[in-house]
């Protein structure tokens, strides 16, 4: 436990000094690293503890990010804002958890992939609202210079990021941690010996929603303009799922490595393959499943590894 | 008068939606893979019909005997040489792999057939029936007919050749299959191509009706997920029930709630119905 | 993980190593995958027109120099985000002096933030809303004008034809520009006394019209006024056809002005009628590099075959303009080219071009046409009308 | 039978249906503390079912189950195993890939009351003691032998602290020698006071343990009673054990 956090508390600092190096670019990059690592980092509560292929972190990030951007233009202090976006996830994971964890594998994992569909067609009718198909804009928030807004975002992430990650390491050693690896291993043995599996699942999922909620809102934030198909985009179930199973190796720092590792792979296509970096990427993939099984086995998948 | 048209209208689309979601319910439900490729495959089906009308005039009813052995020769090799390396990993894993191959592939159509979007048409169009006050376009009409009557084929194969029963066998059991000598990887390229055959066929239909992009196997891999929940899974009859059903409720959807939530109220249905009834609407339980 | 990092590093440096001194370098980002990539297509064919042009020339004139254009692309998959942080990477990663904006409103306003923030002259050549361009910001100018100076020629149109037009329905995709323009619509429809007996929008990635197209027939409507991107527009107009829904005036927004929907549909497409910020058929004699309109379709064709659409047009115009504001300006310095940008007025290929205190153009009149013969026909404004609008689409 | 308030387990006209199946009908039955309850019948009795709806996998379609005073027709599974009611099955259940000491931690953790993770596991490393797998605690559950992973089912059933044990089938697939261990084992829960309830085939292990046998049959309850009557009873004999079983119990005995 000490051993784990000392080395959580130096790789943070290590993060926290990037805006030492003054590129507004890689400021960006880490930014970017740091909201993927809260994706990845909060899809392991409920994919990699509890064993439930979740494929709703689309659905909590643009949740967060539109309950951020509307409390915004109705009047809300930012900081505020970004509270209320997370405990909004926090609420919706609760009911969604509720209706859906009853679901085993694929059913699970579809359920939870349409209800960001859902979600985003609502979004998208509540015109008033959200302005629908035609985006929502944010305040701009009065900093000095746009280099410290960059700072700023930044650290904000990487707070959020800090704390996901802390709880981590508080749920692994915990009751609750324990009982989603009983879950995990096999549902209706731990119900058998005393688990109150429900509960433990639906907190598995709000505490996988909670984070992703507010870094949508933070992401708001930083972009100052959101539209739903952006927000709710599939690719951040996906890419959270990719991470986790890329850094894997059932550790806690699991997440985060293989965010970090995402990052660095998808910022490589990108810049060197003008038209065929997605058909890379997926090469990548194919690569990895096929030849790394070990190292993306090594996390145990539970209910839904039997087919 | 409004209502009758709109069922037809649905009536009509869900056709064409079963044949999109037989091969994809076939592939999920004897190999518990979701294939994510199952989208650009019709797509890739939908280009051969409309090269091999716009080069070579074929017809596109003629195109699907050209693309039927193509796919299942396809599916069959990606099956053999791939997922079947990693058909014991858990399911996540192979969602992942198809997801990968998927993207190659779509990226490989962008860089092919550039992003334009392309329509086949019929020259002379086919027209219109009517039935009184009723308009029903032939073109959609004999390709429902044709995809209901390719998924009907599809159901008889499994009913009665000996590798239908053989795949259904895998279905229900898999080790009992195994241990009655049957080759269940064997098995499992077929279903995949079959699948896939499945898959192109219908593209090759669909070519005659909706535009031809790389950018659209996504929407068509979401209305499979949908029809596949509604009906069960890996059921034939099922994807039949399912396609008809989402057509139907979509045009009611989009009259009574207006046409942007169409498609919202198909996903809400799939969240009640898998809530409610995890099995599907055909569904046996017993299915993970 | 730091290993990884260097990596990354490493590729930057590389990628940066390429920049030289005499030449210009300007960055676009393009949707060149995803949802948005057919509208990529038609950027980089204008952007491209616009270097090899400037280039075949001896590059462009600043003060005694000759200095030659080199357009960076970067692929933002349709994603906003992406956007934006493909521009910050041109301007910090890449070096270019000089952007153009991403594809359409959204995201040109998402990503006029950072080229604010680093002073970088933009020219965003597809984005025609308002509220791109009213925030103050400094450093960006649109070669589009509001929507509403679509709309309302094409009222004015319409009305003049047949009075006997009173009813309009519309049906719209529920998307940025398509649903803005479909508001548009609607104002201008009641401003002229018409009434809106329908009005709808569906979801992006529909498959199916039928339902609101047999409602539409139910309303019985004079005229049809729809929006989408091309796939929606030829799916919508082949179901209309199935379902036999006909009216005196159909209007298609934008989708119509593209080559490839009229191919999409055939016959289909006789006597649609929209509205764009340019056509081919216009006539402006300008002091671009492309000169005239006539010659610029010319050279057009030369390079791609088929005539070029007000997008692909719109593109070339963007580097066609800032070509002429570095000329001006006699340097690459960023603040003194934006100051000739703000300070442009002058005809080219594309219209009169000068921008208003916004940064957005407003000399432009934008062609009404409809298509006749499988061929657009312009037929507004007046002098350069070569047809009368038909009534009548089935 | 005295249904008095001293009766730890208590079924009254419970009844269940699956579909169309009457699984069990119209069950009458009590279960006093410190009994060892012996559960047979044939295939298809419907002993599995009792089991399931004494720990609440299954919920009873008719009638009421009461346990140590309170109506627990209606709880899930795991308020079932806090109130005491432990269970094991036919087909072991461990957590394959933690460890057995893990394993039992859970066990004491979640159903055995233990207020930290550190108290379950020094409680757990006792009762593995107690069933004699202290040597093998931070091996994987899988790979463990099945008369082992059958003593490992005992050792998490122990840690639950229960009131009442339901052991199903606990002894089958062992040999002579592994069965005279876990019949060892059981006595000496047993011996704990804890009652206990067993389904089981072997009459030799039903005689040796249990001081009532209880006998269902297509979901009815044929008979119970003491050990020496139920071997006599017509209906018993006719439904389960056989003529030839009862003429070497009365040749022998």
């Amino acid at each position: 436990m000490k051993r784990d956090a000392l080395a959580a508390v130096a790789l943070f600092a290590l993060i926290a000094a990037l805006p030492l190096s003054g590129d507004s670019y890689w400021m960006r990059l880490g930014t970017t690293m740091l909201m993927y690592g809260v994706l990845a980092i909060s899809w392991n509560f409920i994919g990699g503890m509890a064993g439930y292929p979740s494929f709703a972190s689309a659905a909590f990030f643009g949740l967060g990010a539109y309950t951020g951007a509307v409390a915004q233009k109705l009047g809300v202090p930012m900081a505020l804002a970004w509270g209320l976006a997370g405990i909004f996830a926090l609420a919706f994971a609760a009911a969604l958890g509720l209706a859906l964890l009853r679901l085993r594998g694929h059913y699970f994992a579809i359920a939870s992939l349409v209800v960001a569909e859902v979600l985003r067609e609502l979004v998208n009718a509540a015109t008033d609202l959200t302005g629908g198909g035609m985006g929502l804009n944010l305040p701009i928030p009065r900093l000095a210079s746009v280099q410290a807004q960059a700072v700023f975002f930044f650290y904000a992430m990487l707070a959020l990021a800090a704390l996901a990650f802390a709880t981590t390491l508080v749920v692994v050693r915990s009751r609750l941690g324990f009982g989603l690896r009983c879950i995990q291993q096999n549902e209706s043995a731990a119900d058998m010996l005393g688990v109150n599996t429900t509960r433990y699942k639906v907190a598995a999922f709000m505490l996988s929603g909670v984070f992703v909620g507010v870094a949508g809102a933070i992401y708001a934030s930083w972009l100052h303009y959101i539209e739903p198909p952006d927000v709710f985009d599939v690719l951040y179930s996906v890419k959270a799922i990719v991470m986790v199973l890329l850094g894997g190796a059932g550790s806690v720092f699991g997440p985060l490595v293989g965010a970090a590792l995402f990052l660095s792979l998808e910022e490589l296509v990108w810049r060197n393959y003008l038209q065929v970096h997605t058909g890379v990427l997926g090469l990548l993939i194919v690569l990895l499943v096929m030849f790394l099984p070990r190292g993306l086995m090594s996390l145990r998948f539970g209910v839904w590894g039997r087919a | 008068m409004l209502s009758l048209q709109i069922l037809a209208n649905g009536l009509i689309l869900g056709g064409l939606y079963a044949c999109i979601a037989a091969g994809f319910s076939l592939v999920w439900g004897v190999l518990n893979v979701i294939n994510i490729l199952h989208g650009s495959f019709i797509v890739l089906g939908g280009y051969l019909a409309f090269f091999a009308y716009s080069i070579a005039g074929i017809h596109p009813f003629l195109a699907i005997l050209i693309a039927a052995p193509l796919f299942f020769a396809l599916g069959y090799v990606l099956q053999a040489g791939l997922i079947n390396r990693m058909i014991a990993a858990p399911v996540l894993l192979t969602l992942t792999l198809t997801f990968g191959l998927d993207l190659m592939l779509s990226n490989a159509m962008l860089v092919a057939f550039s992003a334009d979007f392309r329509k086949l048409i019929l020259e002379p169009p086919l027209g219109v029936l009517s039935l009184g006050a009723l308009v029903l376009p032939v073109d959609r009409l004999s390709a429902m007919a044709l995809a209901l009557a390719l998924t009907g084929l599809l159901y008889l194969v499994l009913a009665r050749s000996r590798i239908g029963r053989a795949i259904v066998a895998v279905r229900m059991d898999r080790e009992a299959a195994a241990l009655m000598g049957v080759n269940v990887r064997r098995i499992y390229a077929v279903t995949f191509g079959l699948g896939a055959l499945m898959a192109g066929a219908s593209g090759a239909l669909l070519a005659m009706i909706f535009p031809i992009s790389p950018l659209v196997g996504p929407v068509y891999l979401g209305k499979a997920f949908v029809i596949c929940v509604l009906g069960g899974l890996g059921s034939v009859p099922g994807a039949m029930i399912g396609g008809l059903t989402l057509g139907v409720v979509e045009s009611f959807g989009a009259l009574w709630f207006g046409p942007e939530h169409a498609v919202t109220l198909s996903f809400t249905l799939l969240i009640v119905v898998l809530v409610i009834r995890p099995s599907g609407l055909l569904g046996r339980k017993g299915y993970e | 993980m730091k290993r990884l990092f260097a990596g990354v590093a490493l590729a930057a440096t590389y990628a940066a190593a390429a920049f030289a001194q005499d030449t210009i370098r300007v960055g676009a980002p393009l949707p060149m995958t995803g949802p948005l990539s057919p509208e990529a297509v038609k950027q980089q064919r204008g952007y491209d027109l616009w270097a090899e042009a400037a280039n075949a020339a001896g590059g462009v004139r600043v003060g005694a120099r000759r200095m030659k254009v080199e357009i960076v692309y970067v692929d933002y998959q349709s994603n906003t985000p992406r956007a934006v942080q493909a521009a910050e990477r041109l301007i910090t990663q890449d070096k270019v002096q000089f952007l153009f904006s991403p594809f359409g409103s959204g995201a040109a306003k998402a990503a006029s933030s950072v080229s604010e923030k680093y002073g970088v002259p933009t020219i965003a050549a597809t984005a025609s809303s308002a509220q791109v361009y009213d925030q103050g910001y400094k450093y960006l100018f649109g070669t589009f004008t509001p929507n509403d100076t679509l709309t309302e020629p094409l009222s004015d149109i319409v009305r003049r034809q047949s009075a006997g037009v009173q009813r309009v329905a519309i049906l719209a995709r529920n998307d940025l520009f398509p649903l803005a323009i479909a508001q548009e619509m609607e104002k201008s429809a009641k401003k002229r006394g018409m009434s809106v007996v329908y009005f709808e929008k569906y979801a992006i990635g529909t498959l199916d019209h039928a339902s609101a197209l047999t409602q539409i027939k139910a309303a019985a409507p004079h005229w049809i006024f729809a929006t989408g991107y091309t796939n929606d527009l030829v799916l919508m107009r082949k179901q209309m056809a199935d379902l036999r829904l006909e009216a005196p005036v159909v209007t298609m927004i934008a989708a119509p002005a593209y080559q490839e929907w009229i191919d999409s549909t055939g016959k289909l497409s006789e006597n649609v009628s929209s509205a764009a910020w340019w056509h081919p058929a216009v006539r402006y004699s300008g002091k671009d590099i492309f000169g005239s309109s006539e010659s610029f379709v010319k050279r057009w064709q030369a390079k791609y075959g088929g005539l070029p659409d007000y997008a692909e047009a719109s593109a070339a115009a963007a580097g066609a303009i800032l070509q002429m504001a570095i000329e001006r300006a006699g340097t690459i310095d960023r603040a003194k080219v934006r100051d000739a940008l703000a300070a442009f007025d002058e005809t080219t290929f594309w219209g009169p071009v000068k921008f208003g205190s916004t940064g957005q153009i407003v000399s432009l009149e934008p062609p009404v046409f409809q298509i006749q013969g499988g061929k657009p026909t312009v037929v507004h404004p007046a002098a350069i009308r070569q047809g009368e609008l038909r009534l009548g689409v089935k | 039978m005295g249904a008095g308030l001293s009766a730890l387990l208590e079924l009254s006209g419970v009844s269940r249906r699956f579909g169309g199946l009457r699984a069990l009908s119209d069950i009458d039955l009590a279960v006093e503390r410190g009994e060892v309850v012996g559960l047979i019948g044939p295939n298809g009795a419907g002993k599995t079912t009792l089991v399931n709806v004494v720990s609440g996998v299954h919920r009873a379609s008719a009638g009421r189950v009461r346990f140590d005073g309170e109506d627990v027709t209606r709880l899930r599974p795991f308020q079932a195993a806090r109130r005491g009611i432990a269970r094991t099955f036919q087909i072991v259940q461990p957590f394959p890939a933690m460890t057995v000491l893990e394993n039992v931690t859970a066990a004491a953790l979640f159903a055995g009351g233990e207020g930290s993770i550190a108290e379950a596991r020094s409680q757990a490393r006792e009762h593995l003691e107690f069933v004699g797998l202290a040597a093998v605690a931070d091996q994987p559950a899988a790979q463990l032998t099945l008369a082992m992973r059958k003593r490992l089912e005992l050792a998490k059933s122990l840690a639950m602290r229960p009131k009442l044990l339901l052991l199903d089938e606990v002894n089958a697939g062992l040999n002579s020698v592994e069965m005279d261990a876990a019949l060892g084992l059981i006595r000496g829960i047993a011996a704990r006071g804890v009652t206990i309830v067993i389904i089981e085939h072997l009459m030799k292990v039903v005689l040796s343990l249990c001081s009532r046998i209880v006998v269902l049959h297509h979901g009815e309850l044929i008979a119970a009673g003491a050990p020496a009557g139920i071997v006599q009873d017509e209906r018993v004999v006719q439904a389960y054990l056989g003529r030839r079983y009862a003429a070497a119990q009365a040749a022998g005995g």
